[in-house]
């Protein structure tokens, strides 16, 4: 039990950072922007490449999550604030290309193999019976620690309030004195770095090849809708829900039902868990399990 | 005595814990343009919203041309001749102003036989002052201008009652008058009306009929002159209307 | 403090919405904008606001060209307010929010004195503070809108047709506060309006556009007093 | 070359149909569609079960017919009360689910090893085999154009519009949204589906390689390159993608490139003009008329 | 020139397989071209990529067939590729020549398609008395959920069961996963002797990592081709890993130092030597039907795959259905970063 609950958590945070990055941009700019998950890649290759080329590692992590929230900035002027004007749609298609072309990218850069970064990697030890990895203590520590700080910047300043305003009228905000420019870059710059720091974590704990950002797409979209788009830790919970589901497909034994010794559901199934589980819940709750928005006719 | 088109029976509305319509009861009888007036927020456009099906009822009924439709979804509303238009419109914007008036009547007219005003689309845009826009995007048009084509929209489906939510607000008073003459002119071809309204020298003109809501509840049903006599009215709702309206005659 | 200098402007790549405008408005005066539906009212005080950039023109505020300051900058620096004529709350924050958003940048103190005054003096919003916008009613949003403009207290006041939707009694009630604004703290205030009657009786100078020109511009005592203009603008009414 | 040329252009027919039934629902009503795949796939593996069961092959359509109507009623269904962006990842899933079934299944579907072997269309004719396809798939092309044509011009057609846009003033004047959205995704299905079977009877493959995501985005790209809400504009984007796709070898012969550069390559032009489109020039190569001519 | 066209995931998650069995085409092509070419010309080999889609790769085949004018096709990597692909050539009557799919379905192709390396059923039950040798009963079996995966597994549990093993589970998993502590803790649940599995490159080495991580490798491991992701894992992660592959340097180091001199590594995979006898085989019977014309070149395979023909994996010798019927295996062991033989 204890090792299903930190297993879950730790698949969670594989998922919270990126579906939190995923979430605060489209509270803000309303589209689900799919590179998203390409700039998590982003973050871990560069972040490799710099400890490749002698930077210490924490460092190098940092300096390409900044980098990488830079990057997100660029192509958000360049690219997404263009189509926004345009619909939504055409941005989440303007995404979707854009995640190809960095695919590209990756594929001409770093080859179609896996990466790691170089880091000591120790065996497990067993605490209250649980397995866990140095890593992943201090990488789930990490990811804990960055969410609350983007949850303090959220809640603690007039931030989260301005990204609602700019979010449901733009045309407003900007007579109401906000800079909309201004906090949308600040927003997509943060995002990329969550981003970026997930894709990094993730590449902490195991490893990162290119094809990490069309794999994680779906888990991390699933996990943000859960909670609802545009409500930043309703994404957490949902990563954490989706985990959950995940974890209980591939360990939930049957055996004893049936009288056998190990029944599993195949494993293969695991990710249309989520998927499923993501449907079944919008039946029920159309806006995710946190957004309740009051529509008036 | 001639059956009541549209009769409401205690409805009422509520948001979560807030009681918006209490104990609503009132019915239009064909032919008739009445006049549902109120202070803000007294529940008018609420009214609307569940007489015509888009908001669920919290208890009473409502009945239109002699069926039940308390529980029905708005196109079987629309269906049987009851069409509303909305406080705040907002158009399409990849569709022209002359093919929102086109969807305003369908192919299949609604089961039931509509009145037979039948206005034509070029009639419908001169008399509404938006031929010259016609083919502009629908969402181009200014404020009061969209608010006119929703009007006209709504009359080209030739319903038997239509429901109007502020038609007149931000609309040019020269306008006001000629949508005096263009609605009753649609009324004497056999539709009703009902209408939410501010002004009170349209509703003057207009109404033969006047239903005025406090907070969810009727507080007068009356002919449009006796309006400022009422001083429940005239504290709820008109204020110093009064005398300004005075001055102006 | 406002000097529209023939002003040109449309959308997009549209033809010309408006042809030469001029237009001024002073320390604590309250002028009003008047025409019919699509003539180029908005369009103006957009313009003016700085959503539109002038074709040709230039706006003045304060003595200073500000027909290329971003809308955000106006505010913070021009102290100028607007309220749009759709759209013009946050309809996912609740009233609340709204307006400690237009309180943006005064300190504490001053907001909760503003705010309290606000919700005393419209106790419609008052009784729905921690509701959202999205579930107002069509007259609630218009006074949530200006409350939101007035909580900042600005010099410059751009309102579009603040009176729609509103009933006779809210309608005089915002009049009356609006002329009180502007006697009390010298705002400038310009305001389109279809209310002609009611917004000549409040305003200083009215000016009546026509196909995106100034057809009239006089004082609004004496547009009230001419016959002709109150036949328009009264229309059919006065049999 | 002239069999290459025929190969590409009938596999652009196909990718044609599949743009109309996409442009019919994102083009027209709004519906973002991200698992159009799925409606594909119950062509595929309608015609794929039939060969795999050996059933007569004439039952493939019928069956896909049956499973297109189902996952279009579904899709429909679960669009009812999302917001648009909610139900594109919702469809999404569903696609991924379908794939993942797909795979799984393997007493049903052959699992990754797929349905081989099926036949394939007028392998008779030797050789104008290929033109007879190729005569086939440009017949039922037009035949959906017709279809999606004759659609969005009705008045119907003006409520798909309205719905895409302004639902809220679609309801006021009656237009059964529901009953619209249901009508349109069947009809779009249903279109997909016949793509689908045409595909598989003329891969003579089926494999859940088939109904991979980026195929979904490969037929969108087409709308949006040919121009959205105009079927013309998709079709003539769905020729524009696949030729260019299928001609990026020659490229790479012709400049003598490295072979990996290739799949960079494809990978860089469908974002990159993708991309390009949508920033130079959004409206597509044939942009939507806006106020066209209705029958009425 | 004499053309002959070869399909290969260049992109996708086999672009690494792909990529080896390329460099293995290559080198065959220089030593064929430094003794004089096919024919009197030299040889020369259009690689196409299939981007791991089948109707890439079909694509690819139209294009190498109708505009190429190729003698025959070497193809794919994948099963669930290699299968369309050679039916697609078979309808055209092209000769297809597979150099790594093993799913027993190739079989079926058709008549003008033939595989130069041995299918499942072959090296999984190598692979089955092996681990049974190794005196472990109760195993655990993780396949990738594909069809290469999906018929390692089949045969593998076949065979085993078969020998009197018991295959306590089989997780088929998804590939390309950012972690697999979900499918290890299963497998581990059922307490199994041994853990038998195959994985590609990226998905081996993360699975290999958190099996050390979580305590796993104090049970052995057994990779069936074990090529496949040995140099995608840091050698941390897999000491005492042992395993099997298909041999093809048992009696020739030639091509070894060739590709290690070539490209400035060891072999990536099993896959590079098969492509390479591939390209040999498929040389040899163009000298021998004399012209690229395609039913001579037929009738040539058919002859020398009945006769036998040596590259560097051993012996290619085909049965009736033009399938090959043997090939060596190795057993092997990591020392450190490098695979040894280990009987
Ligand atoms: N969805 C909702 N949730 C909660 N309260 C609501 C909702 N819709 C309306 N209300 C409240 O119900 C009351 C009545 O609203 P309604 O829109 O019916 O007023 P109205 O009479 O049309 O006013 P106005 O003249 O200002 O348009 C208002 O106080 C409004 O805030
Ligand atoms: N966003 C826009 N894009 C293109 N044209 C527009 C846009 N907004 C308004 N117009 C056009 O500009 C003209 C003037 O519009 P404007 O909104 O300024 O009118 P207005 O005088 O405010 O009218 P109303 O009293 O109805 O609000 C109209 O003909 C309208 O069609
Ligand atoms: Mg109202
Ligand atoms: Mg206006």
């Amino acid at each position: 039990m204890v090792q299903f609950i930190f297993d879950t958590l730790f698949r969670a945070a594989d998922l919270a950072l990126i579906a939190v990055a995923l979430s605060a941009v489209y509270s803000l700019i309303r589209f689900p922007n799919v590179a998203l998950v390409q700039y998590a890649v982003v973050g871990a290759f560069v972040g490799m490449a710099l400890q490749q080329q002698g930077v210490p590692i924490v460092p190098a992590v940092l300096l390409a999550s900044l980098l990488v929230g830079g990057i997100a900035q660029v192509f958000n002027a360049v690219i997404f604030q263009r189509l926004l004007r345009l619909d939504p749609a055409i941005a989440l298609i303007g995404s979707l290309a854009l995640s190809m072309v960095l695919s590209a990218g990756f594929l001409l850069g770093f080859g179609p193999a896996a990466q790691r970064f170089s880091v000591q990697v120790a065996p497990a030890t067993r605490v209250f019976g649980v397995r866990v990895t140095e890593m992943q203590v201090l990488t789930g520590g990490l990811t804990v620690a960055i969410l609350i700080a983007f949850a303090l910047l959220l809640f603690r300043t007039p931030l989260g309030r301005e990204m609602r305003a700019v979010s449901t009228n733009p045309v407003l905000a900007a007579a109401t004195g906000v800079n909309t420019a201004r906090v949308t870059g600040l927003v997509v710059f943060l995002s990329g770095v969550i981003a970026a720091l997930g894709g990094a974590m993730l590449a902490l704990r195991g490893s990162v090849s290119i094809d990490m950002g069309t794999n994680m797409l779906l888990p991390v979209f699933a996990a943000a809708i859960l909670g609802g788009l545009g409500n930043a830790f309703g994404a957490v919970f949902g990563a954490i829900v989706i985990a959950a589901a995940e974890t209980l497909i591939t360990n939930l034994n049957f055996g004893p039902i049936v009288g056998q010794d190990h029944v599993f559901l195949p494993a293969s199934y695991a990710p249309a868990a989520s998927f499923a589980l993501l449907v079944a819940v919008l039946l029920f709750r159309p806006r995710g399990i946190f957004v309740s928005e009051v529509t008036r006719v | 005595m001639t059956t009541e088109l549209l009769a409401v029976r205690g409805l009422a509305k509520a948001f979560g814990l807030s009681n918006v319509l209490e104990d609503v009861s009132f019915s239009v009888m064909p032919g008739e343009i009445v006049g549902l007036l109120g202070p803000n927020g007294s529940g008018k456009s609420t009214a609307l919203n569940v007489i015509s099906g888009f908001l669920p009822r919290s208890a009473g009924t409502i009945t239109f041309a002699g069926r039940d439709i308390s529980d029905a979804p708005v196109h079987a509303i629309t269906d049987l001749g009851l069409v509303r238009t909305f406080q705040l419109p907002s158009m399409p914007h990849r569709m022209t102003v002359r093919e929102v008036l086109k969807a305003g009547k369908r192919d299949d007219g609604g089961r039931f036989a509509p009145v037979a005003y039948g206005p034509e689309i070029d009639v419908l845009l001169q008399e509404f002052r938006l031929a010259h826009v016609a083919g502009h995007a629908a969402s181009a048009l200014s404020g009061g201008q969209k608010k006119l084509l929703s009007v006209a929209t709504a009359l080209r489906a030739n319903p038997k009652l239509l429901c109007l939510d502020e038609p007149t607000a931000g609309v040019h008073v020269s306008l006001r008058s000629d949508l005096v003459g263009v609605l009753r002119n649609y009324v004497a071809q056999g539709g009703a009306c009902l209408v939410v309204e501010h002004d009170m020298l349209f509703i003057r003109d207009l109404c033969t009929r006047c239903i005025v809501l406090d907070r969810g509840n009727i507080i007068a049903d009356c002919l449009p002159g006796e309006l400022e006599n009422n001083p429940r009215v005239v504290e709820a709702y008109l204020g110093k209307a009064i005398e300004k309206g005075g001055m102006a005659q | 403090m406002i000097e529209a200098q023939d002003l040109r402007a449309g959308y997009g790549d549209g033809a010309d919405i408006l042809n030469g405008i001029s237009l001024t408005a002073g320390r604590k005066e309250l002028v009003t904008i008047l025409g019919p539906n699509g003539c180029g009212k908005s369009t103006l005080l957009k313009t003016i606001a700085g959503y539109l950039k002038p074709r040709s023109g230039g706006v003045k505020m304060h003595g200073k060209d500000v027909s290329t300051v971003p809308i955000h900058e106006k505010v913070r620096h021009h102290r100028v307010g607007y309220v749009p004529q759709t759209d013009n709350v946050f309809r996912s924050l609740t009233v609340a929010e709204n307006l400690r958003l237009g309180a943006r940048g005064l300190d504490r103190a001053t907001t909760a004195r503003r705010y309290d005054a606000l919700m005393e003096q419209y106790p419609v919003l008052a009784s729905k503070q921690g509701r959202k916008a999205s579930a107002l009613s069509g007259g609630e949003r218009q006074i949530l809108s200006l409350a939101r403009a007035l909580i900042a207290e600005p010099e410059i006041l751009l309102l579009d047709e603040p009176s729609a939707g509103l009933s006779p009694l809210m309608l005089h009630e915002v009049f009356d506060a609006i002329a009180g604004i502007r006697d009390s703290q010298g705002m400038c205030i310009v305001m389109v309006e279809q209310n002609a009657f009611e917004a000549l009786g409040v305003a200083d100078r009215a000016y009546v556009l026509s196909l995106g020109q100034v057809a009239i511009h006089a004082p609004a005592r004496d547009l009230l007093a001419d016959p002709a203009m109150r036949a328009l603008y009264l229309g059919g009414h006065v049999a | 070359m002239s069999d290459f040329l025929i190969h590409v252009i009938s596999v652009s027919c196909i990718y044609g149909i599949l743009a109309l039934s996409l442009n019919l629902q994102a083009g027209f009503t709004g519906l973002m569609n991200f698992g159009l795949i799925a409606m594909f796939g119950c062509g595929v593996y309608g015609a794929g079960l039939v060969h795999r069961f050996g059933l007569p092959v004439a039952l493939g359509p019928a069956l896909a017919l049956i499973l297109a109507v189902l996952m279009g009623l579904f899709l429909a269904r679960l669009g009812r009360r999302l917001s648009t962006d909610y139900w594109g990842i919702a469809t999404l899933s569903i696609a991924e689910i379908a794939r993942i079934f797909a795979t799984n299944l393997e007493p049903l579907t052959g699992g990754a090893q797929g349905i081989s072997g099926l036949p394939l269309l007028f392998s008779g004719l030797r050789p104008w085999d290929g033109a007879a396809r190729l005569a086939l798939f440009a017949v039922i092309l037009g035949v959906a154009w017709l279809i999606c044509e004759r659609l969005v011009r009705s008045n119907f057609g003006l409520g798909m519009k309205l719905i895409r846009e302004e639902p809220q003033l679609a309801r006021a004047l009656g237009y059964d949204i529901d009953r619209i959205r249901s009508t349109v995704m069947v009809i779009a299905s249903v279109i997909a589906a016949v793509a689908g079977v045409l595909y598989a009877h003329y891969l003579s493959f089926v494999g859940p390689e088939l109904l991979l995501a980026p195929e979904t985005f490969l037929i969108w790209a087409m709308v949006i390159i040919g121009g959205i809400a105009n079927n013309r504009g998709v079709i003539a984007g769905a020729f524009a993608m696949q030729f260019m796709m299928a001609y990026v070898p020659f490229v790479k012969d012709y400049f003598a490139l490295p072979s990996d550069f290739v799949a960079a390559a494809r990978l860089m032009l469908s974002g990159g003009v993708i991309l390009g489109f949508l920033l130079l020039r959004p409206q597509g190569i044939f942009p939507e008329r806006v106020g066209g001519r209705h029958d009425h | 020139d004499v053309v002959i066209g070869a399909v290969l995931p260049l992109s996708g998650v086999n672009a690494n397989g792909g990529e080896d069995q390329r460099r293995g085409i290559e080198l065959a092509v220089a030593q064929i071209n430094e003794a004089g070419g096919v024919l009197g010309e030299p040889l020369k080999v259009i690689y196409e990529d299939s981007g791991n889609v089948p109707q890439r790769a079909i694509d690819a085949a139209r294009k190498l067939v109708s505009v190429d004018g190729v003698a025959l096709v070497i193809g794919e990597y994948s099963s669930g590729i290699t299968i369309p692909l050679g039916q697609y050539l078979v309808a055209e009557g092209v000769p297809h020549l597979n150099p790594a799919s093993t799913s027993g379905l190739v079989r079926g192709i058709g008549a003008t398609s033939f595989s130069m390396v041995g299918l499942d059923n072959v090296s999984t039950e190598f692979a089955a008395k092996d681990v049974l040798d190794r005196g472990w009963k109760r195993v655990a079996v993780l396949a990738m959920n594909n069809a290469f995966g999906q018929g390692v597994a089949n045969e593998f549990g076949a065979h085993f069961a078969q020998l009197g093993g018991e295959v306590t589970t089989t997780i088929m998993y998804t590939s390309g996963q950012t972690t697999y502590r979900r499918e290890l803790q299963q497998a581990e649940s059922t307490e199994p002797d041994a853990y038998v599995f195959t994985a590609y490159g990226a998905d081996g080495g993360l699975m290999m990592q958190e099996a050390y991580e979580l305590g796993l490798q104090e049970d052995p491991w057994y990779s069936i081709l074990i090529t496949m992701h040995n140099a995608d894992t840091p050698a941390e992660f897999k000491t005492g890993l042992i395993g099997m592959d298909v041999d093809y340097t048992a009696d020739d180091t030639s091509y070894k130092a060739a590709y290690e001199e070539a490209y400035g590594q060891s072999f990536q995979s099993a896959w590079s030597g098969y492509a390479h006898d591939t390209t040999l085989f498929a040389a040899e019977t163009i000298e021998r039907a004399g012209s690229t014309d395609r039913p001579a070149v037929l009738s040539a395979i058919a002859e020398l795959g009945a006769e036998g023909f040596t590259g560097v994996t051993g012996e290619i010798k085909l049965d009736a259905d033009g399938q090959r019927m043997w090939q060596p295996y190795q057993k092997l062991k990591v020392e450190g970063d490098a695979l040894v033989s280990h009987e």
